[in-house]
């Protein structure tokens, strides 16, 4: 058993259901007993979704389990195929009736005798895995159950498209930023003259599938998901596949050559170097802030970088090289992927930390005080707490995370929402510590209460007074490093010549 | 499959494929309500997550509340169940030293037929921290009713007089209105009191809401000795044979039988103070119980349907359908139908008739004085069938969980969440006007938008 | 004299600048002392401009007053004319040298006589007229000139464009947002299938103006800046103006529609009526924003809207008719045009308030307690004080009116970020409330300090214990109601019986 | 116009066509530091919006200054500018009640030729409270010279010594070092001071700075008997006949002389304390004057130039050019010198020979001891023939206003605002690493931003 307050990634039912939800005409059903079904509560209000989520719970109640649930699994599918003609169905348990170790399998062949619809069953462990593993790994086997059901029916397309194409795996349902993003990439698709064979899952039929062969490569934006299907992919029909996040201008600019280089493999002769140019200098503000004087007086400050790996990484690379920013540590919670997330930001942070415990993350924050975070909402609250301002770039999913206006983090107009997101974060902790320091000007408490308690040393009178002189916001770094210094020194009586004295040493 | 109910109420009963909340969700409400608890929810990602999603911002503010996450070590019974709660105990113990642990039962511990309540005892002896177990699982309840089965554990645990010293102390309700009286005056106050039986009333209440009804009472010269539950585990109410029980909420079955016949209380069979017919009827039942003649009560009521005239103006003669999600629909399809409101149909998770007999009987009558033909009552409902019945209705508004609002919004139906009478201060006299104020929103807010002129967005 | 610590718009010659430095190529002569040269920086700043602001300092100090400053002006003026060969050069006096009452008109003349550039001086009382006055009129001065000098060179084009055009007047630099409002109404015209012909001031060139006539109509978005250009196309030519700001589904749609009648009376034949439809089902999101159970919560809250003319008619409009929220007050700071305001929100709000001294609007905001307010930079920071939060949605502008994101106010990407701006500023106080609702409830202080003080009635101990169970940010609220009720009713010791009851009588 | 300087350094002067803030920015840090002032801006709109936006957020903090805004009838002169001023001025008196109005005059007073020296002291008599005039316009001074104006106004009002009965009292600085002390410990302190005459500095610092100042001097023994301004406006330090003076700013010349010619006060005429080699150098010149041999002060500069020895690795070799607005360009010219750094141009808004000859010689020695030629002083400089130079030399980086920054940035030059070493805190041995954290922070953030690939964004 695990203490557990928070997690970052949600159980793998949901990463299944937010697979199967992200097509169109597919319907999931949970086989879960009453108030499992939150995942529809979740689309519903999250995405504002303006229909009716397509999964439907077959609840299993003490009624249920005592006969077996065999009956009215295969009767919620067969219902459904008859009510809403789904092209395919899939049927998932949740943590709870995966212990039942029933053979679900066989309800799947059962009711499929019956139905005009495809269905299956979501092959995941939902003990070893979490959300994220399970939407890669559903993705991947409705991926691979269309292809081989197209290659035996003789239906597959695998000729390319005469013009250079792409399929953009791995955009879903509840994904953070996920719909604008998703607009955003086509957008620069249609920049550089490739044309979109097909966006998967994200308003995908299962029909189109057997077409994915045709696209000259496959682009996975996110790390998370579509890695499974973008390689299995691979492996079948040799398609190259491009994995790098356009996210930042740099890693924007890689992913484009990454693409120039796959095409002109294959015969094109592309060469996007003009448009990386007009774009960088031009139409994205964001080289142009990185120079600008705002953003210098961000040179040096400290974050800390939190979330996913494709988000953490991503932004851990444009805050220290496009930003000049000082990241002090890094950290993801896909523990199960830690090594590409250590190798991404190698060099980059002074620290990497992962974990799913949120604990750990709350402390590493307030242990190093930084001028900003960008994590998850958790990290937002932790912020809240310490005063410290938040940009939040990582799920677990908001209903922030869902703004109306178009805000994606991906291309290059993501990078001008970035550049937002990065100069907010910074300056609104800013003009909250300035109205501290010219608003509180005529009541400053003279002694802050509480200042020394517990500590072997003794601030003298005037070394109160002058600790006291110090911002609020910086007040807390000065005594510690002064006691530090003090104690480094032998000096028990901290007066303001060990103040000053303690300042100089740290040469701060 | 149709029953007969009383006053040949119609109640159906369907396949139970409808979407409501977790039970467990009650540890939102129950956590806050009780200070010195803590609760702990024995199951697995999906209880976590859910609570998380469901709970929203309350997760950061530090809450007594925690999830044992079962791993697969815990399913595969390679673990010790009770080593395992022990560790996780002692740590809550540690960090946050609560009067109480109440361990919450998920669908989870019911398969893998862990023996919480076998596991309790030996480990409240070893740890010197009560712990309370409740089945607030999946597979026997809805939503609401998690609260039921806490409350009927912690039944189990109030005092009896013998075993408390001095009651004045343990009742914090008194004590809060006595707080810097001087000893004669309490006294004096006391007179204000008929001479009754003890009086204990139960459900979670707000604490607002609790000095409400309870002042409520004084009106008529009735004393509540306590409630269940408390502010504080340490205070829970004395309890004793032969002591009067009355329960604030529709949802409270399994308390209300726990008192009865555990604790030999007397129920006092009421409809439930929501609205102002529903507070009459109950404070009603209450002094007839006594044998106490009501004071202005028929004025109380009529002064507070004065106060909504403005809202009733807005809802009389509108159609409202209850999905069924909290089990708060009779009572509210009660109370509207008071208002002049026409119900089709009553969704309702689970119908408990004996408990609800009083409520039952005031909705018949209530249809029989406002000419409303008796309102379909469809137990465990089908949320497809329901949607197809809404479709053809075409009703006024629609009280629904949240995994529908938004759709039928889409498809140009008013709705209301269910889940918001939940949480909502909806009892006694004075919150009338609070139920009423939700049911209007989303008719105040789509007449307000009427300039828009787009109805439908699908 | 007037005391003064805030003023909501700029002095004159500011005004002046911002439509000078507008123009593509044109230049800025400011007749000043030291140190009144800050419009440079505040648009190399607040825009983060690449380039150089085109706008010169010829400086007046204690020698140049004895002497006399046609000649620094004059020399000045020629001197830029070689160093930077603009087309025109605009002479700007400020309120100090607009005093000296010289014969600026004079030292223009002179000077143009060796220039190749037009020379003009602006023409605007600098002690009369505020900034938003005198751009508009240095637009009008602008295009009166070049409409004339064109006339006499017999280069005017008066003969329409074959298809349907338009001029867009009053996009102007450092204007609240303009940079992404152009973008968007230039996206909206040709979605209408309108060809632009201008825009005007930002990015013309001063030799484009004699095209002017060629549109079909004008487009004015913003009441402030472009009515005057528009007026005298209109008495001139009889070009058609369009003025109603596209801002809200609303009155985005009576904008086009008002575009249609202009069009069809000149002979096209459109039909924008399935565009509107469209947009407004389909791509925008705000009307299915209203619609929906997020905003559906937000019915019927108090809000109050302060800024400029547009921008806070606009967005009383957008919170009455669009989203059902309950408009206390609206008020402007465009006292020269107030008439025009009342007119717009007649009967959207249940006060007007027009003022341009800040201290009454925040008195008005805290006698209103409402739920959020609508405001300028001013607003936000009463609303941090009083602990309500606050959308900015007018000018005074500020570094964060000057986002690198797309954040574009009118047309129906706008409506997308009013509907985030509207949602969060509700949402985000929200939180906080929540907050403090779940989060303080273990260390919750018995009494308030100074809940009591200084009041002729007294509450009792049980009255403030239950005082004190309402979570705070309502508590100040209650206690005012309680404390009226008890005064009318006569009561001096309010109990909990008495706090409940004057619960009940109002109704809340 | 070529002028000959002391040790043959080359002043020139331009047109005058150059961008700094307004004298009155002043106002900014001065009401903060004497914190029972009101400032008083009388002039027009466009001072009051240059107020606004230069300071930016602080003027939501109910700020303690405040514009007298002229309208038409005050320039037109149909008001009676008595009256007018004494409206106000007594709402300030009502509202915040101030131990000293500032009344600053710009550039408009000037113009209408307000006889603000002739009303302050009739009003100040009427109502009470003490108005200081400055005259802090733009047609006779530059930005920092706007402090040089109060300063100047201020050092009139300072008291004698006969004027006030206990001196100790009035020393704040003074007692906040004994503040807990017993009587004799402070007696016993007395005693680690020389035998002096009395020394005032002047010059606006923040708080901690004039600390670190005056613990810097008492470790040679040298006591200040006080610091102009003073934190409030009632501890104004006393002045008398034969005090010795010194300034720690280059812009205070007008001060100086205010306290050499009307109080009779010696001014020690010697380099600003900023950089170590600039700070050694004025502890050295006030020790010299009273006659004191300086302790370990050469190992103190030699400490701290090695505590900025990874800021020097970064400097040494490059270029700067300095357009020139704040008059702090000759010292940190002098001290980027010493660091390694060459010199291209001192753009500077005005220079006194004699208030800066001291500082003006030690640029010469120190050009001499790195071996770096006589850097030309622009004096008014004429901003658009700097940018060609700058275009023509490209230097590592400009020192220069806010409003060429941004597009010198755009053209791939580094730039730093000459505005923040204004307010940073720059003074004394403990600050110079926060020179060169200001000096090196485009350089860093250019290096970090190497990898980016685009210089250019024009």
């Amino acid at each position: 058993m695990k203490l557990a307050y928070w997690m970052y990634a949600g159980p793998a039912h949901i990463g299944t259901l937010r697979i199967a939800s992200s097509f169109q005409n597919v319907h999931g059903i949970m086989h879960a007993p009453l108030g499992d079904d939150y995942f529809n509560v979740m689309r519903s209000m999250l995405e504002r979704e303006r229909d009716f989520t397509p999964v439907t719970a077959s609840i299993v109640d003490r009624h249920v389990l005592a006969r077996g649930s065999q009956e009215k699994v295969v009767d919620n599918i067969t219902r459904k195929d008859s009510e809403e003609h789904p092209d395919l169905i899939v049927l998932t348990p949740t943590c709870t009736s995966s212990i039942l170790q029933e053979d679900l399998q066989n309800f799947v062949q059962r009711a499929s005798l019956s139905t005009t619809a495809d269905v299956i069953l979501a092959d995941v462990n939902h003990y070893r895995v979490n959300e994220l593993q399970a939407a890669d790994r559903t993705l991947d086997q409705i991926v691979q159950f269309y292809i081989e059901k197209a290659r035996r029916q003789g239906t597959l397309s695998t000729t390319k498209t005469p013009t250079p194409s792409v399929n953009i795996i791995g955009l879903t349902t509840l994904g953070f930023h996920n719909q604008h993003d998703c607009r955003e990439l086509k957008h620069l698709m249609a920049d550089l003259g490739i044309q979109v064979n097909l966006v998967l899952p994200a308003g995908a039929s299962v029909h189109d599938l057997a077409r994915l062969p045709q696209a000259w490569f496959n682009l996975v934006p996110y790390r998370e998901i579509g890695g499974l299907s973008a390689q299995y992919l691979a492996n079948e029909f040799g398609m190259p596949s491009v994995t790098i996040t356009p996210m930042g201008v740099i890693e924007t600019a890689r992913c484009i050559r990454a693409i120039q280089s796959v095409l002109n493999e294959q015969g094109a002769d592309v060469n996007y170097e003009p448009l990386i140019e007009h774009q960088t200098r031009d139409v994205s503000q964001a080289a142009w802030f990185s120079r600008s004087i705002d953003c210098q007086n961000l040179t040096g400050k400290k974050a800390v970088v939190f979330g996913d790996n494709t988000h953490a990484a991503a932004m851990t690379k444009i805050l220290t090289r496009e930003m000049g920013i000082h990241v002090v540590w890094a950290g993801t919670y896909c523990k199960y992927d830690a090594d590409w997330f250590r190798t991404e930001v190698t060099g980059l942070c002074d620290e990497v930390l992962i974990t799913d415990d949120h604990t750990v993350v709350g402390d590493a924050i307030a242990r190093v005080e930084p001028a900003a975070i960008f994590g998850t909402q958790m990290e937002r609250h932790v912020g809240k707490r310490l005063n410290i301002p938040c940009g939040v770039i990582a799920a677990p999913i908001h209903i922030q995370d869902f703004p109306v206006g178009y805000r994606p983090f991906l291309g290059y107009e993501g990078t001008n929402q970035l550049v937002d997101l990065i100069y907010n974060s910074f300056t609104l902790g800013m003009e909250d510590h300035l109205l501290e320091i010219f608003g509180g000007h005529d009541t400053k408490e003279v002694i802050h209460k509480g200042l020394s308690a517990a500590t072997d040393l003794t601030w003298t009178t005037d070394g109160l007074a002058e600790l006291n002189k110090i911002p609020g916001f910086v007040r807390g770094k000065v005594k510690r490093n002064t006691e530090k210094f003090a104690r480094e020194q032998g000096i028990t009586e901290i007066t303001v010549e060990v103040l000053y004295a303690a300042k100089e040493a740290v040469g701060a | 499959m149709t029953t007969t109910a009383p006053n040949a109420l119609n109640v159906e009963c369907e396949t139970g494929n409808y979407h409501t909340f977790c039970p467990i969700s009650c540890v939102a409400w129950l956590y806050q309500k009780i200070e010195d608890s803590f609760f702990l929810v024995i199951g697995t990602k999906t209880c976590g997550y859910f609570l998380q999603n469901a709970m929203g911002v309350m997760i950061f503010a530090e809450p007594r509340y925690a999830m044992a996450e079962l791993e697969e070590g815990d399913i595969s019974a390679q673990l010790n169940d009770y080593e395992e709660l022990k560790r996780l105990c002692l740590q809550i113990k540690r960090d946050r030293n609560p009067s109480v642990i109440v361990w919450i039962g998920t669908c989870t511990t019911e398969i893998i037929k862990m023996d919480l309540e076998g596991l309790a005892p030996k480990l409240e002896a070893e740890i010197g921290i009560p712990i309370v177990v409740a089945r607030a699982n999946g597979l026997d309840y809805a939503f609401t009713q998690g609260e039921d089965t806490v409350l009927a554990a912690m039944a189990a645990r109030c005092p009896t007089p013998t075993a408390v010293t001095n009651t004045e102390e343990r009742n914090p309700i008194q004590r809060l209105l006595n707080f810097g009286k001087k000893k004669e005056e309490v006294q004096a106050e006391a007179s204000q009191y008929h001479d009754h039986p003890p009086l204990v009333l139960f459900g979670s209440l707000p604490d607002p809401v609790v000095t409400q009804l309870t002042l409520e009472l004084k009106k008529q010269g009735i004393q509540v000795s306590g409630w269940l539950p408390s502010k504080r585990y340490t205070e829970l109410p004395v309890v004793d044979e032969g002591y009067y029980v009355a329960g604030v909420n529709p949802f409270l079955s399994r308390t209300a039988t726990t008192l009865m016949r555990r604790r030999k209380c007397n129920l006092i069979n009421a409809p439930f103070p929501i609205g102002p017919d529903g507070t009459r009827a109950w404070v009603e039942a209450l002094c007839t119980t006594f044998g106490i003649e009501p004071q202005g009560l028929a004025e109380r009521e009529a002064q507070t349907w004065e106060k909504l005239a403005d809202y009733l103006e807005l809802v009389r003669g509108k159609s409202v359908f209850f999905m069924g999600d909290n089990l708060l629909e009779i009572s509210l399809a009660r109370f509207l139908i008071r208002c002049g409101m026409r119900v089709h149909e009553i969704g309702i998770p689970y119908m408990d008739k004996r408990y609800q007999a009083a409520e039952l009987n005031l909705l018949s009558q209530t249809c029989a004085a406002m000419d409303h033909p008796l309102p379909t009552i469809v137990e465990k409902p089908d949320n497809y069938n329901q949607l197809q019945r809404i479709k053809a209705l075409q009703p006024d508004l629609v009280i629904t969980g949240m995994a529908h609002a938004n759709p039928l919004e889409a498809r140009g139906m008013s709705t209301k969440w269910s889940v918001e009478f939940t949480f909502a201060q909806i009892h006694g006299f004075g919150n009338a006007r609070d139920i009423l104020e939700l049911v209007t929103r989303p008719l105040r807010r789509n007449q307000a938008l009427a300039g828009l002129g787009w109805q439908q967005l699908v």
